[in-house]
């Protein structure tokens, strides 16, 4: 620190391409891979779990121990397997998403009017359809407020991975930065991961508005408001 | 699997068992670190939540910081505090309090502003003061979200103590930290897995607080 | 025809919710099935679309034993209807009609002309086509209900409870519709309440439940008010089943006396002497187009000056009028009741007065009441 | 600067053996590290070799298995520190001994050219007020002191042959605790006193910023940690050796740890400081 | 007595909720605030309380100004009641109804000596006590909900739809029993409804209120179904309220003839000779107690076996029957017209036959009521 300024912006344009570019992207990528994994596994875990709901207790206490595990023991435990793969970062991150996502996804179609299944079931729609065609969309606010937990806790839970080499912009606070006393990266470090995450979320909303146009100009508050449900709430470990 | 039987014998081992690097040493440190951390963050986001609850007034402030602190990358705040203050409990309380603040905040908030204006509107027309709502009706009918945001903070906050074994203080995290320096992964694992076990009684705890804190009337409502 | 034999209905923790039901539903009609909450109603109805399977017992709808059918097709040829209209919330209002022609591999655009007709049909402005369901209100909601049942033109209509959430003026109203749509379609419905009035002027006829799940009575609206078949009936049917029930006697059966009825313009002395030679205490003045003015009392008449009409005496108001095609006793005994000459006067469509009922023929009409067993051939509704 | 993506290509993996065309210049994730890799890379350039690099890459575990996959080509190493990670058994020793013994056990394929006289051993160190204090200037001075004395270092340092246990063994020295921390918080930390003894690294410009003594090796524990390149020996032509054999003779302890001092304290970007002594040293 | 002076509340975004409204709510009665959606009722009711403020004029409770008074205590000394109860679901039974005393200070003995004997004024089982709000009924919830406003004594009681979210038969059992508590309690009552069925059967006065927030009418409720102040409100009042308007007058004014109720043992042939004497076609059976059997008809009772009693004729069943007391003339007019005779039955409050109504008798009574502008003192209630 020796007194030097917090900000040295000179080296924020110096570095402006690479590294700062770079490992914004490679954050970005480094959280986007989790989700989509998450909402892979979520999706079909969290319906068999509304359907056979004795399922749910033993799921939601497992996605729940996944997500006690401190993510360095997992990077960690993950590399000699994975190496120096994105994988070490994107399996470990993957799985925390499921303590958010499964109970979104069951809470969603748990939430689905007892009326609005019925008349699903008594207009002859199977199983499947009804799930896809009625369940599933009528889920998706709920669903979506999950993803938008999910993704800013793994944005803010990608620079973790830095300990093992791989973190995207947790390189930029911890080799550029934190190993070298050097108090620049660090706060460009926290503030893209901070950007990244709003503009993220933004884009959900964005997306989730346009998937769910039947939701708008209902409540305007209860959307301006992440739902929460359980023990889904963001943060890093 | 034998990485399973590494872990126990790692468990196992007599000399894990006493000293200042023990297990018991090295958990009760995560436990006060954990417990410190979780203190302070409800006593900055319990009042900030009923009050802005109560008052329906500076809610969506507190809400969109308690947004901007769940975005924030643990590991950066931590280095930074570093850089700033030295090693030591500071910034892991700083990184641990930044985590825990928007769970408990949140939670609150909502559990206040979600009790039944009905009921709300019962309570006023009974003749309670502002006081007297927030603390007679409005209180105990948002404590099971409450206790639903303190668990979900103190998990998170558990799981996440291990980051103090990087600016040099103790805890589970050590295990964890010292077992991948040295190559020594049934020390990874088996830190993890005590972290694991912390997590597992912090879930019991908060189930005994809601069996004795929370009105039987009040069990049926949101929470586990 | 839906034929119930037998059928009990057992649910897995021991419920016993319908218990032995034969029944025959008639084509073309509609059948309300009404009782307390809990004796198997819903559950009887679910049965028909096989949304719950009979423990035991058989259910045909025209002879064909509905275990015989394929589930999801059987029900794409039932429409179904229930409490909060079940829409999707996450379609429009078209899209939401248009579900059982989609499902059945219409074109996306048949199935949208024909939902848009529908629309129609239940009264919905075209404009609402792109709304989606919490943008309407409860009726409107209800309305998209039958409208959606109705679109792959089923025979066979099932309604839960439909009207029960909306507030009891639109409610009046969804029935009215309803009355009206089954005139043209005649379709066969089952339509499921716990309201004894909407089941009485909704049904051809109507099976009473009882706790239990077993049926206390099952038989037109009209006898059911007349004789109710033991206490459980007689209770729920309610007090007032009386007066309700006067509401299947046509008023038109009514003797009317025109004989009391003069144009406004009539001199009093004149209109005395008429009060005088038919005995009536009471003329009823009307003007030029048959519309009733008020009534006039013949003793004020007697002391009215010299000159005056009976038109500037009738200033006690003409109370209520009853329509003589369409009303029924029940409407011609309130107007009667609320006329200060206590004489109801009776009005054609256009509310041209048709004549006075005297009270004698009205208390008549309403004493025969309790005695005549079945009314007229074509009674007209509530 | 660093390199780029770090895995973009990875999954493909051209595990076979050497990548086609370009000369790959890695770094770990420490910034001395990086400045070499710096360093080697603008030199070959300057050779007119073509350069790929894949700076900040994670600890030894990760990245050595990458040069032994070919994925890597050229990395600035340490040829004890290679030598330990090889066989935790061996014998440290002078610079010719250790590169001996380090030839013997590198796997096929792979290589190490000329070690540089520039050192980054492993030291033990003390605040210049605690060396006047006790008096201290060789490790063994440590003797009567060292179970007062508190000793920080990277966690790995507890369970060495080069660390804790060698202190004990050969030196028979036996501290009051063992602190471990992560690499960069150890300098702050024996300056602010958390612990009286720390292990640093002979180049980390800490030691001159805060005067700190670094306690001589009197018996030679630490062995030699000179600064040298291993390499692929199939990727590199003779123009690449020569190019990376003329920096490892220019390269000294006290360049490398003023250039440390550029990077670390005076916050410089690593390619300049690299490309600044290149030219000096009329390298490139 | 509660004033309402010249009092208009205009809410922040500019919406009117009450216009200049002036009333007097009479002490130990009950006044019903009755109108559509949003026309203020509950602005109103809430600015008595305070909990809403009013933008102009002035509310006096027996002459004092609310504004005078610390909300806080001027609230706890009027018991309020909301639609859903509004009860704390984290408080039993007993500690919801005692919430007042103890804010009021008494010590929580005292308190919930008092809420256990509340509990049985409001007829709730002293077993349920202990239970938590959501563990109730909706009629047990409301029941709860007026122990609680009862609490502290308070003399005004505030209900705003308290019985709207009950259904129909337990909203009756409910009205029937703020009607009895009321007859002891004498409180001055101010209850919001939009059923203007409720408000007749509970307002000793109505006040109608339309949209816009201003009061379309404030009478009797007898009165207001006699006369309507204009269009609106007699739309709003409904159909019907002729009939309904029979409620108010009771059916003890009706001249009752026993001269054709016997004995059921009377010999045929005696019974024939006594109809044939009072020129009456059907005779009514009584037991031993004086209780009805049947009706027989006079016709019969000639042809009838000799030997044979009126009793063994007497099969028709009496139809329904009226309390002479408490009934009232709607009672009296259902029951003859369920009759098989025609003629309504009178009997005491133990059952026993007091007498026959004639037709003629009760035809006049009928047309009577909407000569009659105001009905007897003590009218009894629907
Ligand atoms: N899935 C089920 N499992 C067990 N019991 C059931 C089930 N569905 C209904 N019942 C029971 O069966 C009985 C009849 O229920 P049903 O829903 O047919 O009554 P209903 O007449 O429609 O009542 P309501 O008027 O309240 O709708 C009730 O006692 C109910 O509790
Ligand atoms: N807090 C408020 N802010 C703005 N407008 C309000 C507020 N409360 C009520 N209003 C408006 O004031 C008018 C009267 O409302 P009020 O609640 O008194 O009606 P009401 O007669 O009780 O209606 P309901 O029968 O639906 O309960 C309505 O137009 C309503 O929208
Ligand atoms: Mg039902
Ligand atoms: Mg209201």
């Amino acid at each position: 620190m020796n007194g030097a300024p917090l900000i040295d912006w000179d080296w924020i344009t110096r570095n402006l391409d690479d590294p700062i570019g770079t490992r914004l992207l490679e954050h970005l990528y480094l959280s986007f891979a989790p989700l989509l994994l998450g909402l892979l596994l979520a999706l079909p875990l969290g319906i068999a779990c509304a359907r056979w709901r004795p399922l749910y207790p033993p799921v939601f206490t497992g996605v729940n121990v996944l997500y006690a595990i401190p993510s360095i023991a997992l990077f960690f435990l993950l590399l000699p397997y994975t190496g120096f793969s994105a994988w070490t970062a994107i399996i470990p991150l993957g799985l925390y998403t499921l303590a958010i996502l499964v109970p979104n996804v069951v809470s969603g179609l748990a939430q689905v009017p007892d009326h609005v299944r019925q008349a699903a079931v008594a207009m002859g729609f199977g199983p499947l359809r009804r799930l896809i065609q009625v369940e599933l969309p009528v889920a998706l606010p709920v669903i979506v407020a999950g993803l938008r937990i999910a993704a800013v806790a793994t944005i803010s839970m990608v620079s973790v991975a830095s300990l093992v080499g791989i973190g995207g912009l947790g390189q930029l606070i911890l080799t550029e930065g934190f190993r070298r006393q050097f108090p620049t990266p660090i706060v460009v470090g926290i503030v893209l991961s901070v950007a990244l995450a709003f503009v993220v979320d933004g884009l959900l909303v964005l997306a989730q508005r346009a998937l769910t146009p039947w939701t708008r100009d209902r409540d305007p508050v209860a959307r301006a408001r992440p739902r929460t449900v359980g023990a889904a709430k963001g943060g890093n470990a | 699997m034998n990485v399973l039987l590494w872990v126990t014998d790692w468990l196992s081992a007599p000399e894990q068992w006493s000293g200042t690097a023990g297990i018991p040493a090295r958990f009760a440190e995560h436990l006060g670190y954990s417990g410190l951390a979780l203190l302070l963050s409800a006593l900055i986001a319990v009042p900030i939540g009923l009050l802005t609850g109560h008052t329906g007034r500076g809610g969506f402030l507190a809400a969109s910081l308690a947004n901007v602190a769940r975005a924030l990358p643990t590991i950066g705040v931590l280095m930074l505090v570093v850089l700033a203050a030295g090693i030591g409990l500071v910034p892991v309380m700083a990184a641990l309090v930044a985590l825990a603040v928007p769970p408990i905040l949140v939670n609150t908030y909502e559990g206040v502003r979600g009790v039944d204006p009905q009921v709300r509107d019962a309570a006023r027309g009974m003749g309670m003061r502002g006081r007297e709502v927030l603390l007679r009706v409005e209180l105990p009918v948002a404590l099971p979200l409450i206790l639903v945001g303190l668990r979900t903070a103190a998990i998170q906050v558990v799981s996440t103590a291990t980051i103090a074994a990087y600016v040099g203080i103790g805890g589970l995290g050590r295990f964890i930290v010292d077992g991948q320096a040295r190559r020594q992964f049934e020390m990874v694992a088996g830190g993890a897995l005590l972290v694991v076990v912390m997590a597992l009684l912090v879930a019991a705890l908060f189930y005994l607080l809601r069996r004795f804190l929370v009105a039987p009337g009040l069990r049926r409502s949101p929470g586990s | 025809m839906i034929t119930f034999e037998g059928v009990t209905k057992r649910y897995p923790d021991g419920t016993v919710a319908v218990d032995e039901l034969s029944l025959e539903l008639p084509t073309g009609q509609t059948t309300v099935f009404v009782g307390p909450s809990g004796s198997g109603k819903t559950t009887s109805l679910r049965m028909i679309n096989r949304m719950v399977e009979p423990t035991s017992g058989r259910i045909a709808i025209d002879g064909q034993d509905v275990r015989d059918r394929d589930p999801a097709v059987l029900r794409r040829s039932i429409g179904y209807v229930i409490q909060q209209a079940g829409l999707f919330p996450h379609r429009t209002v078209l899209d939401n009609i248009a579900t059982v022609p989609l499902l059945l591999g219409w074109t996306r655009r048949r199935a949208r002309d024909r939902a848009r007709e529908l629309m129609e049909v239940v009264g919905l402005a075209p404009e609402q086509a792109k709304r989606y369901p919490h943008q309407l209100s409860g009726g409107q909601q209800q309305r998209v209900g039958v409208a959606r049942a109705l679109a792959a033109d089923p025979p066979v209509l099932l309604m839960d409870e439909p009207f029960s959430a909306v507030d009891p003026v639109v409610r009046t109203g969804l029935q009215d519709e309803l009355l009206r749509l089954q005139q043209e379609l005649r379709k066969t419905i089952v339509f499921v309440t716990h309201d004894i009035d909407e089941a009485v002027r909704i049904g051809d006829a109507v099976a009473v439940f009882r706790a239990g799940g077993t049926l206390a009575q099952f038989s037109t609206p009209e006898r059911l008010l007349a004789e109710p078949a033991d206490e459980f009936v007689e209770e729920f049917v309610g007090y007032d089943r009386g007066v309700r029930r006067l509401s299947f006697f046509p008023a038109s059966d009514l003797a009317l006396r025109g004989d009391t009825v003069l144009a406004a313009e009539t001199p009093s002395s004149e209109a005395s002497a008429i009060a005088r030679a038919q005995g009536e205490p009471w003329l009823l003045a009307v003007d030029a187009a048959h519309r009733p003015i008020g009534w006039a009392r013949a003793l004020d008449l007697d002391r009215a000056a010299p000159g005056s009409t009976l038109g500037d005496l009738a200033t006690v108001g003409y109370g209520h009028v009853f329509r003589v095609g369409t009303d029924s006793l029940r409407a011609a005994l309130d107007a009667a009741v609320l006329s200060p000459a206590g004489r109801a006067v009776g009005v054609d469509e256009d509310g041209k007065v048709v004549g006075v009922v005297a009270q004698a023929e009205l208390g008549d009409a309403l004493w025969a009441v309790g005695t005549d067993e079945t009314p007229p051939a074509g009674a007209v509704r509530p | 600067g660093g390199g780029s993506d770090p895995y973009a290509e990875e999954e493909g993996g051209s595990a076979s053996g050497a990548p086609s065309g370009a000369v790959v210049v890695g770094s770990a994730d420490f910034p001395e590290s990086t400045l070499l890799g710096n360093i080697y890379a603008q030199a070959l350039e300057a050779e007119g070799v073509t350069v790929e690099t894949r700076f900040n890459i994670g600890s030894r575990e990760v990245y050595y298995d990458q040069i032994e996959a070919g994925n890597l080509t050229v990395f600035p190493e340490y040829n004890g520190a290679i030598l330990f990670h090889l066989d935790p058994d061996a014998e440290s020793a002078d610079t010719e001994a250790t590169n001996t013994a380090l030839r013997e056990r590198l796997p096929e394929g792979l290589e190490i050219l000329d070690s540089s006289p520039a050192q980054n051993k492993d030291s033990l160190t003390v605040t210049r007020e605690t060396a006047e204090r006790e008096n201290l200037r060789t490790i063994s001075d440590l003797d009567a002191v060292a179970g007062d004395l508190v000793l920080g270092g990277p966690p790995e340092f507890e369970t060495r042959t080069q660390g804790v246990v060698g202190l004990r063994e050969e030196y028979g020295l036996e501290f009051a605790d063992f602190r471990s921390l992560d690499v960069s918080l150890v300098p702050q930390a024996l300056s602010d006193g958390d612990v009286q003894i720390a292990n640093l690294f002979t180049t980390d410009p800490a030691i001159a910023t805060n005067d700190f003594v670094v306690l001589e090796d009197d018996r030679d524990l630490f062995g030699s940690q000179n600064v040298t390149p291993l390499v692929r020996g199939d990727a590199l032509d003779d123009t690449a050796r020569a190019a990376l054999n003329a920096v490892s003779a220019e390269l000294t302890t006290e360049t490398l740890t003023e250039l440390n001092r550029r990077v670390s304290v005076d916050h410089e970007d690593p390619d300049a400081v690299a490309a600044d002594w290149l030219a000096s040293v009329g390298l490139a």
